[in-house]
């Protein structure tokens, strides 16, 4: 166990092993896509109230629950960058942080797409809208800092408390928004049968349309870090023969 | 025990004091009534003080939608399927707005009982439903459990 | 134990006068590499320093000196290789160690708006008791008498360094680690602190100091880094 | 020569009134903040409107925000003349836990920077025609939520001390933090009047003093040797 730990740690290691994975990863990810996204904008009957603006929870909720993901999985990344110094988790740590302002804004700007048609308005100080727009500001602070800081493995550090500290902060900002100002709905459970509401002709596009967005987060999370191994361990001899070839 | 041992039990133990008692006054806050939204049967108990700026959520009661031709002064009910309270709204309100719907209103409790809106906002509910389960629900007199809004908000 | 001077290539490190055999050793570091902005400042870098002993290191600008010195006292952890206090690794004797320990940086940790007497008695208070007698007698010895209530943006860099230096009368600390301690002191300020090494050294201190300077002190023994 | 060693409450202490020592020495520094504090709450009503009943609507949030942005201010100077004449490697390297010597500072610099703020809050308060009922919870809600401010902000000027040009990045990294004790003291003062519960608040508030009392001073210290390394 501890030996895989410290292999996997290995940026080439890791290198080489996404680098066999990813193809599948990506041709997994283009079918789960493909099929979730004809079936939810073509196939997914139209709410009995929203009729097809309906259609925007499958991009809006796989990525809003993604956004979630990030602080953390940088705060976790982050303390193995603090304890273990290992590259390849600040490297996450790095990468992560603009990936999850890009799926934060993404949850954002196509909330209030949703939000325009059913609340009525653009953007509302709403609890978990205003602790997601806190969260993108939280992850802009750390993308600034580590373009701020010269030093490599002082930035590195550096990064990795603040997405601890961070992450702690965005429980404490999504409670105390929650009882500032709440319209948002709450989560939806799924029924399993098709006269019930939200039966599987429902959720089950929305899986496969969260399975898709999952698998993209994946492989850009992925693709992200090998090219940052590339870029800091370019004088390093494995790359150099890589470039090579 | 060596000295810096000692002295490093003696931290952990102060900080850990601080968040047992900081954990605590949470707890505390959390029974307390902080953030003002009321139920429409809170409402109808006179829980909500008159004048008092509050927040009211509830669904549209069926049939209790009246609109002035001239002007933009609206008035419904607000239920939670135990009691209603009348709301009075002047203003636009939002598209998803219709009987039957969840809304979360702002404004005040007059003398009378009328709650004064100052906003509308319609709140969807989390169930979705294709039109024809809809109609073979509504069909089959489905209760209004179905598609209730929580009376408290989510947190 | 690594003995003192190993001969690595890169390294050029040699002792000047023989070490001490009875006195036992304080610290030492095996194997240390250090690597900086993709730049190695030292690889495979070992040393001992005894009690009584002085050791010196020497290099070119910017060849790591401070960052060694910074390695060794527990600022700087981005190196590998082992650091032993009187042959057990420093975090499982922190405050044995930080209490054993005087560390004057390239930046002597002397406020501006503070005077002597104030600057002295806070870094004097990090580490142990002292009466302001204690304090006016070092600050007379290091040649500050008459500036001890005097704003330190008042004195010369010279006298700020005095100001620090005077830390090295008072504390009873073992091992001192002096960056640049020479630097900007005058004739008289120079053979003051060498006698302080000297006298620091017989007394079964041990000093680590970064200096070009010639240090006169019975038990030398020099590093070059870069 | 042995002597004494000095207990880590004497440390503490030595620290705090070094601390309050040049900030006495250092007047203006104490003032700029203070100042900052009154002229951008008074822009408030030049910006928005003079009328009275408006600016009492916003007169909890404007205080708030106004303390908010002097307590930034104020924070840079809490770190920077230690790390550039070298007071912060003797402090790092002090026997005694960073912790507490942490905690010290951020003491003393909430003495002289948040304190004379939330002093002179209800007389802004009452420039701005904040209900007078609400004069007593708006200063116990600052004083409860400025110190939080500093602890937070201590954070954030301890991981940008060595940086150049730290003004804003600062602002960035911790305005966001410090949402929650803000949403925290305006609602206070807005829902109390309004008939909430105000022991609620004020034990909210007291929870977010106490666990960053608790942690912060860990995660500042952390920052802190990042910084100097």
């Amino acid at each position: 166990m501890w030996l895989w730990f410290s292999k996997l740690g290995s940026p080439k290691w890791f290198y080489e092993l996404s680098g066999k994975w990813l193809p599948w990863l990506i041709a997994t990810m283009i079918l789960f896509l493909v099929i979730g996204a004809t079936w939810a904008l073509l196939y997914v009957p139209q709410d009995y109230q929203q009729g097809l603006t309906n259609r925007i929870m499958y991009v809006h909720v796989p990525v809003a629950s993604l956004s979630l993901s990030f602080f953390p999985l940088m705060a976790v990344a982050g303390t193995i960058t603090l304890v273990w110094k290992m590259k390849l988790a600040d490297m996450v740590v790095k990468v992560a942080a603009p990936l999850g302002a890009w799926f934060t804004a993404l949850a954002l700007a196509s909330g209030s797409i949703w939000g325009v048609d059913t609340w009525g308005t653009w953007w509302i100080w709403d609890g978990r809208l205003t602790s997601l727009l806190l969260q993108l500001f939280l992850l802009l602070g750390i993308i600034s800092l580590r373009s701020a800081l010269e030093d490599s493995d002082a930035a590195a550090r550096a990064c990795a408390l603040l997405s601890i500290v961070g992450c702690i902060n965005v429980v404490v900002i999504k409670y105390s928004v929650d009882w500032w100002n709440t319209l948002h709905q709450p989560g939806t459970t799924f029924g399993m049968s098709s006269d019930q509401p939200n039966g599987p002709e429902f959720w089950i596009p929305l899986l496969i349309m969260g399975i898709a967005v999952a698998l993209f987060f994946t492989v850009s999370l992925i693709l992200a870090t090998r090219n940052e191994i590339l870029e800091r361990e370019r004088r390093s001899q494995w790359v150099q023969e890589l470039v090579q070839e | 025990m060596k000295p810096h041992r000692r002295k490093r039990l003696g931290i952990i133990l102060f900080i850990a004091a601080g968040l047992s008692v900081s954990v605590g006054l949470i707890l505390y806050a959390m029974s307390q009534n902080i953030d003002l939204f009321y139920t429409p049967t809170q409402v109808a108990e006179g829980e909500a003080e008159v004048g008092q700026r509050i927040r009211i959520g509830g669904m549209v009661k069926e049939g209790s939608y009246e609109s002035a031709e001239d002007s933009l002064q609206v008035r419904f009910e607000t239920t939670d399927y135990v009691n209603s309270v009348p709301i009075y709204f002047e203003g636009i309100l939002p598209d998803l707005f219709r009987e039957g719907q969840g809304i979360v209103a702002e404004g005040t409790v007059d003398a009378e009982g009328i709650f004064q809106a100052s906003r509308v906002l319609a709140k969807h509910d989390e169930n979705y439903m294709s039109q024809e389960v809809k109609a073979a629900l509504d069909a089959a007199g489905a209760t209004p459990e179905n598609h209730q809004l929580s009376p408290q908000p989510e947190s | 134990m690594t003995p003192a001077t190993v001969d690595t290539p890169g390294q050029d490190i040699g002792t000047d006068a023989s070490q001490s055999l009875t006195s036992a050793v304080m610290l030492d570091g095996t194997d240390l590499f250090c690597e900086r902005d993709d730049r190695i400042l030292f690889e495979q870098l070992n040393f001992t320093v005894s009690e009584g002993q002085v050791l010196q290191i020497k290099g070119s600008n910017g060849s790591g000196k401070t960052t060694l010195l910074h390695i060794l006292c527990g600022l700087n952890d981005s190196y590998q290789g082992s650091i032993r206090w009187y042959g057990q690794a420093i975090e499982t004797q922190a405050e044995e160690f930080y209490g054993a320990l005087l560390y004057i940086g390239h930046r002597v940790g002397v406020n501006k708006v503070l005077t002597p007497l104030e600057n002295l008695r806070w870094t004097c208070s990090l580490q142990q008791q002292v009466s302001d007698t204690e304090l006016y007698r070092a600050l007379a010895e290091v040649g500050l008498r008459g500036f001890e209530e005097s704003q330190c943006f008042t004195l010369s860099a010279g006298q700020q360094q005095r100001a620090s230096l005077a830390r090295l009368l008072i504390s009873d600390a073992r091992l001192w680690v002096l960056d640049e301690p020479f630097t900007t002191l005058d004739a008289g300020g120079l053979s003051l602190l060498e006698g302080l090494l000297r006298s620091h050294a017989d007394a079964g201190g041990a000093v680590i100091v970064t200096t070009h300077h010639d240090l006169r002190v019975a038990d030398l023994q020099q590093m070059t880094l870069g | 020569m042995n002597k004494q060693r000095t207990s880590t409450g004497q440390a503490f202490w030595a620290t705090l009134q070094r601390d309050l020592l040049i900030a006495y020495k250092r007047k203006n520094d104490m003032a700029n903040p203070f100042m900052f504090f009154l002229i951008v709450a008074s822009l408030f009503p030049i910006g928005i409107s003079p009328d009275p009943e408006r600016l009492a609507e916003i007169a909890a949030g404007v205080l708030w925000i106004s303390a908010l942005l002097a307590s930034l201010l104020a924070m840079d100077n809490l770190y920077r003349a230690d790390y550039e004449d070298g007071s912060l490697e003797q402090l790092l390297l002090s026997p005694h836990p960073l912790y507490f010597l942490v905690l010290a500072k951020n003491i003393a610099h909430w003495l002289v920077s948040g304190l004379p703020v939330v002093l002179v809050s209800p007389l802004i308060a009452y420039m701005l025609n904040l209900p007078s009922e609400s004069y007593m919870i708006l200063f116990v809600t600052l004083l409860l939520g400025t110190p939080v401010f500093s602890l937070l902000g201590s954070i954030g000027v301890a991981l940008t001390v060595g940086l150049g040009s730290r003004g804003l990045i600062l602002a960035v990294i911790t305005l966001p933090m410090s949402v929650p004790v803000l949403i925290a003291g305006t609602l206070a003062i807005e829902q109390t009047s309004n008939g909430a519960s105000l022991s609620g608040f004020l034990a909210i508030l007291g929870a977010m003093l106490l666990a960053s009392i608790s942690v912060a001073p860990l995660a500042s210290g952390a920052a802190l040797r990042i910084s100097v390394n």
